[in-house]
């Protein structure tokens, strides 16, 4: 079925009105060489068919397993009242606020959660949302480098691996230099940058889940005049040092474990902070207060002038569609848990992985690959290939040890504790581990 | 009695707790995090009881509109209805993790590569990546894949300049530069055509590329697109298809066959996934075969009854986005493609076009001026009688229950309205809309006073922008108050 | 958790406000001896536990099986958008519009609801809803009795055994006569009444899916001076002769099969529609179009002199709390399949009922035991009892062969096809009855 | 440009057509079904696409306050939060169908039998029903339960009153005309609550039952309700406890052990399940043991691991409902209990009592009597200030946001706005509305055309009630357009 509203009465009258007979001639202006190429595509289906069909789809996915996977998409838990807000059909189905008198609705919530991210972060801005958090890495140092107009880019190994590798794919285009650091006992070593670097990089909790100590890293690329953009899971800023408070410049992440379902990697959110003085470099579309002309507080789509529509080839990104519903999302999660609440939400998974950790390391030829203190994921070095052990364990209803890519060692594999997982869960998994292993 | 719509931290109250996790375990995180890696206080996020939270967002829904409430005709946006069956759809994939084992999220990698075969047959493509997350990035994947393919052919160096017609939409010059490229403007003809002179005129060895939407801006169709594709190639310029007009050809043509070489699709305006109030997107690409080498890892290709992702690629341009794309937004456009079928998609255009074309038609009669007044494709471009602004009809709009068009673009037209009304929308309000748009002319040419001050019903009225530019307040402080 | 938003200091202020330090305070006015009570209940949950507990408790039911499970509610498909816009908080969160200015959304809801029902049973007027099927008999019988001021009811055996035991409670609390009438054949046989009978009752489709002719008792009730009250399934009126049309004075049924989930039974609506003259004998709330101040449409309640808070123990019921919700939402599913629609649902399960029926009665033992022309379910004659045929079948994922009463005669099973159901789960359900009859 | 929003009806074109079915078999429905047996016209519903369906409701739902938008003090009705989590939860179970063998529905048996035993406890009874679809419903399961009690005593005929306080919800006396029994109205003191000696002197052989809410209607805890309990049963009178004011007192007091014999509950008034316009609700009806044997068929009992529908209740009154009650309200009240706790549940009867409270004080000094100025339990009563009607006072709040309370009743106070806060409304929301209220008085008292003519911000504006009784216009039929 199609969702066209036309009767052919409606058709015929309106084709009437154009002086033609039949829809064909709507395309009297194509060249007829091209025209009407016969489609090869499944025959239509009715909702209720299509439903089932996608049914069937899902049902050839494990996903009644529990899940210790991670690498910055956990299982969290989302509260009822997020997607069911979420989904109201006011959010879902406007776009850009353009006309501010009919958007308050997006324009304040971006206003918000412009002003959540700058508290988690302890920076001073956000923006309205990026893709995600590896592209709202490669628009952090962009931004960067713009602003130090230099194109060096140092980045440490523990920033997870395919956000380096679309950090790449974006640096290459411009032609900006990156050279990698890499992890020394599972952490970033200290290392000295020269002025032609203009963005350095590190992430903390990093990859494998070690919290970092970023000050000698910060402090080294403020000497150089670099800038810093530090990759956070904003999760972790709940209980850990912003990025602010250590110093950094700009801070990035993804916006997932804000509640925001896996669907197997997204639509999630990126999200970017800065300082004030980087404000003029951020990409994508920022709100303002503002005051209407009977003197009421509303919002408005401010500094546009940084935007793809108004400066083309000169703008900031050529970002225009980004992550709003899924950002609101964030915000929707952020406010129905408070400050409390998610600092419980963290704190149970920091606990969970510190128990999961020390029970999986007990296990006969497995190691902690992570140095301590770690927060909420950690690899182990198996005896095996980390792909190996995640099938096992798949096919025993857990799924975990998520393979860790061979620059970090070998037989590698992750481990994420939520606040999903209990006692029992951790119990689990160990004996499921260890038959595996076995 | 309107006062000021509180804030979300306005609404809160120190101590006040919503939604609860679990209780979590005694720890002392000192010991476990570190006390030198502990925030100094927590983040100062709003503090709210559920029905508070329930409360301000579901009232600040009240003050937005969308497509499920209005007519929203703005135009390139193609904000057509969004089918709820698509949310439950997508809903089904929510458990999933990107990182576990391939085997056991066959039926999502199933949905990829048919996805991706779909969508390759709708374009005349040879192949395509889900991974971009939308149609700007769907451009800028596009463009990479252009560089590498000049970079293994030698050319890389020499093929800098990237010609854009002066119609395109910002983010295709925004996107040549992000590619590392120069950007060309090439005019149009008075025809509202890109100008084939001028192009043949700006085209050489130092070309990578000519981006080029088709219909364009103006919802015209290039009809001279076969001749200028072959002279493009002729110089070895590659030819890149913006898709965001794709709604108004589809199952009538083919970007493939006219000779494009990539090509992006926006899944949220072409496939109907709602677009959430300003993302996320998806805007996969598809690319002819000398591009296909290029495209970004993974893609998931298909062995015997398995689906795999394809790691080996190596003359990939690399990653452009984690793990797949935007998988959730790829099930809805898999459930749209699927419900229609090729009959369906092709009415749809059809329907897209019919619509756009009675509406021209009507609102010339009604006293718009039509700059490029022919036969149009999914959308047109207007003006405001002489004397009205578009800005005000805009406006004035908003009192009568729609949703403005796109204003101020293309920039080729002054004062444009350019308008997209889908084929979701039903005769009847297409022939309200002319009534209400026929009544802002006569009105607001009667009375100036009267269209410079409109909105009036609306929860704020015209809002004070210059000030905000000048003097951002990007967040809220407790100093406020 | 709790729901409540006060703050420790909240409570203290407000004690204070009303000169008391303990929330126990509040309680002084309750004798002593009955004060707090220690409750005896499960520890307290979070949101994301009871959840999980849900689902926990969930999956002891078998639900994933296809069902061919009848007797008036059906496993129908139910449009996405239906729930979707049912749930929006406006809906869900309202009461009863007593404060018409701002619930003019349930109330043009409830107008249009009732226009739908009076087309579908081609009577006059319909109610906001009743509690279901069962009540609204209950409902539909009261009104007779109390327009015909008499006290003598006969019932057809062919009304839903549960409607009839519902109807029986009802009579009893008024002391009105109730006499069954017992199928001949599996149809209502002909009937005279005399003038102590004030409501006549027969349901078509009847209980075991045969299409009655209701007109012998439509043409003797009238002529007694009685009221016929006609029981109906909604989605069959789409195709078959309406109640208004044969002459029925009052129609009842269950809105479920419009867009209501089964839910184990419930909820789902009753509807009522009677002929103009009994109007003011309608129990619960009505709905009238009218004018604003400014002379715009709107809608109030209207005739409320009929009902409890206003007329308190001569209110035509005691009905307060109906099923806005669950009539909302058949009215949302038959607004978005419209005539066309619903009649294609409708053939769609006659049809696959006619295959189903005959793919069955092929089976060795088992025979049809409703007479033709049956509509969307219908009886089979088993060799063994339902019970366990029905028990059988679910351990081959199966719902199926629900146990008709003895009082219809021995083995009997009721099946029930929909626009779910298509040839290979007609095949699969023949060839599992064959083997569970082998 | 205000305009009457148009009927679903008017939005219909001929021919239209929103979700399709699958398209049915090819099909002789005259031979299927005999020509005789069909319907000569198609029903006349509205023919919409789907975008029409959704932005009708939409924006009917935006004409629309609940909860969720407004504070909603609607005294007896117990407006309070409605957890989005327990949508979800009933939806877990939306596919179980009522006949499906009882083996394959444990879960959801187990959950009737669960919320059995917990509204026994709370309650204080030793049986429960959770048959009965809504509070008016439970009523009349519970004086059926009576009256079988009487008749097994060979007193059915003699019993033939009930006694029914003036301050009584209006179903209560409706209630006992439906299970036949002659209503005597008791006059409440000037304290009140119900008059001892009048009732004393009302008791008798001939009455069956009191029908009593406690706290009562005024929002008052009868303080004599021990001794007016014993005085009831000493006569063989039997004690019916109407739980819409349960939120008042779970936790703290049960009716069970004040001497109740019956008693229903509004799962959808104190255990949280959304009103949804006016129902579904979910009238469980808890009975001592003596009334235990007459519970309508079927209750759910537990043997051992399994849980059973039992159908063997030789002396039950019969059935009240098709199937098992309302499942799906069940699941949220379990949830809401289970969340709760026996803590829990206290905590938010005593929240509920302090904000009536706090706010009874308020509004008092903020100018509006009370005319039983005494502690109160979870609403209250008050009157407008000498010179303003309720009603007034009520529309002059719509344009305040705020929905009004119960208006004109209960009928024992003149101009009654009966107030119930509710415990999920936090502080700053009392003292906001007792701002408006206050202001309110003062306005109004200052313009009473001010007034009179409220609300002004509404979709539409005070209605024409009169000749919608009058003519009532109950469909909407083609002529009117
Ligand atoms: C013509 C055109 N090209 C490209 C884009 C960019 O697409 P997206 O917004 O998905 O990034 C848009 C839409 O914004 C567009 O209208
Ligand atoms: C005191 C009282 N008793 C009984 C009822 C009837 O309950 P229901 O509306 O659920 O039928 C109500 C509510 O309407 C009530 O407030």
């Amino acid at each position: 079925m199609d969702f066209t509203p036309h009767t052919a009465d409606d058709v015929r009258t309106m084709l009437a009105e154009l002086g033609m007979q039949d829809l064909r001639e709507l395309y009297a202006d194509l060249p007829p060489e091209i025209l009407e190429p016969q489609l090869n595509l499944p025959e239509p289906l009715s909702e209720q068919e299509v439903l089932a069909h996608l049914q069937e789809l899902a049902a050839r996915n494990q996903t009644a397993a529990k899940s210790f996977l991670g690498g910055g998409v956990r299982p969290h838990f989302v509260p009822s009242l997020v997607p069911a807000l979420a989904q109201r059909g006011e959010f879902l189905t406007a776009y850009t606020p353009y006309q501010p008198e009919v958007s308050q609705g997006v324009l304040q919530a971006i206003f918000e959660y412009q002003t959540m991210i700058a508290e988690l972060t302890g920076l001073d801005v956000s923006n309205a949302s990026l893709y995600d958090g590896a592209e709202a890495l490669a628009e952090g140092v962009l931004l960067a480098l713009r602003q130090t107009r230099r194109m060096g880019v140092v980045v440490s190994q523990g920033v997870h691996p395919e956000y380096r590798q679309v950090l790449t794919t974006y640096l290459h285009a411009v032609g900006a230099e990156m050279r990698t650091v890499a992890l020394e006992g599972g952490l970033t070593p200290a290392a000295q940058f020269d002025d032609s670097v203009g963005a350095v990089v590190l992430q903390s909790p990093n990859f494998i889940g070690a919290i970092e100590n970023p000050e000698p890293w910060i402090a080294a690329a403020h000497q150089a005049g670099a800038l810093v953009v530090y990759v956070a899971d904003p999760l972790s800023l709940a209980l850990l040092k912003t990025p602010g408070e250590w110093g950094a410049d700009v801070a990035v992440g993804d916006g997932q474990p804000l509640g925001n379902a896996m669907s197997f990697g997204g639509p999630h959110f990126g999200y970017i902070a800065v300082r004030e003085k980087l404000l003029r470099q951020l990409p994508g579309r920022l709100v303002s207060e503002t005051r209407d002309v009977d003197g009421r507080r509303g919002y408005v789509l401010a500094l546009a002038a940084r935007e793809q529509h108004i400066r083309r080839a000169k703008a900031k990104s050529n970002i225009t569609t980004n992550a709003q519903l899924t950002a609101l999302i964030g915000a929707m999660y952020l406010a129905s848990l408070g400050p409390a609440g998610l600092a419980e939400v963290a704190t149970t998974a920091v606990v969970r992985a510190h128990e999961l950790a020390a029970a999986l390391a007990e296990i006969d030829g497995v190691e902690l690959a992570t140095p301590q203190p770690l927060f909420n994921e950690f690899a182990l070095r198996l005896p095996r290939p980390a792909e190996e052990v995640r099938a096992a364990l798949a096919a025993r209803g857990w799924h975990a040890a998520a393979p860790v890519p061979a620059e970090y060692g070998e037989n590698l594999a992750l481990f994420a504790a939520t606040e999903r997982h209990d006692g029992a869960d951790i119990d689990g998994l160990r004996q499921a581990l260890a038959e595996v292993l076995s | 009695m309107k006062r000021d719509f509180p804030t979300v931290f306005e609404r809160s109250r120190s101590g006040r707790r919503g939604t609860r996790p679990p209780a979590p375990p005694k720890a002392d995180l000192e010991s476990l995090l570190g006390t030198a890696n502990l925030r100094a206080a927590p983040p100062r996020l709003p503090e709210l009881d559920e029905l508070s939270v329930v409360r301000h967002y579901t009232n600040l829904s009240r003050r937005q509109v969308g497509v499920d409430t209005n007519f929203y005709p703005l135009g390139s946006c193609t904000m057509k209805y969004n089918p709820r069956a698509y949310e439950a759809a997508a809903a089904l994939f929510g458990e999933l993790h990107p990182y576990q084992d391939p085997n056991t999220a066959q039926g999502a990698l199933q949905i990829i590569y048919e996805l991706q075969q779909y969508l390759a047959e709708i374009t005349g493509m040879d192949a395509v990546t889900l991974q971009p997350a939308a149609g700007a990035h769907g451009e800028l994947t596009g463009m990479l894949l252009i560089r590498a393919y000049h970079e293994s052919r030698g050319e890389g160096e020499q093929r800098r300049v990237v010609l854009v017609p002066d119609s395109a939409h910002g983010s295709n010059p925004a996107t040549a530069s992000m590619a590392g490229y120069q950007v060309q403007e090439v005019p149009s003809g008075p025809d509202g055509e890109v100008d084939l002179e001028a192009l043949r005129a700006a085209l050489g060895p130092h070309v990578a590329a000519i981006m080029l939407t088709n219909p364009n801006t103006l919802g015209l169709f290039e009809r001279k697109i076969l001749e200028l594709i072959d002279a493009a190639h002729e110089q070895g310029v590659q030819l890149y298809y913006d898709g965001a007009n794709l709604n108004a050809i589809m199952g009538w043509a083919r970007p493939g066959d006219m000779g494009f070489d990539a090509v992006h699709l926006n899944l949220h305006k072409t496939f109907s996934t709602p677009h959430g109030g300003g993302g996320p997107g998806s805007g996969p690409v598809g690319a002819k075969a000398h591009l296909a080498p290029f495209l970004p890892v993974p893609t998931v290709k298909r062995e015997g009854e398995r689906y795999l992702l394809d790691y080996d690629r190596p003359q990939s341009i690399g990653r452009m986005r984690s793990f797949y794309g935007n998988f959730a937004v790829m099930v809805r456009a898999y459930a749209y493609i699927r419900m229609l079928g090729a009959e369906g998609l092709k009415k749809t255009s059809a329907l897209a076009v019919l619509n756009a074309n009675y509406l021209r038609k009507r609102l010339s009669w009604a006293g718009y001026p039509i700059p490029y007044d022919r036969l149009c494709k999914h959308e047109f471009v207007a003006q405001p009688p002489e004397g009205l602004k578009a800005l005000d009809v805009a406006k004035a709009l908003l009192d009568y229950g729609y949703h403005p068009p796109t204003i101020y673009f293309p920039l080729i037209v002054k004062e444009a309205l350019m308008i997209e009304p889908t084929e979701t929308e039903s005769k009847e309000t297409l022939d309200e809309y002319v009534r209400a748009m026929a009544e802002i002319a006569k009105r607001g040419l009667e009375d100036p006073e009267w269209i410079a001050h409109t909105p009036y019903e609306t929860p704020v009225r015209r809002l004070d922008e210059v000030t905000a530019n000048r003097h951002p307040v990007l967040r809220w402080r407790p100093e406020e108050t």
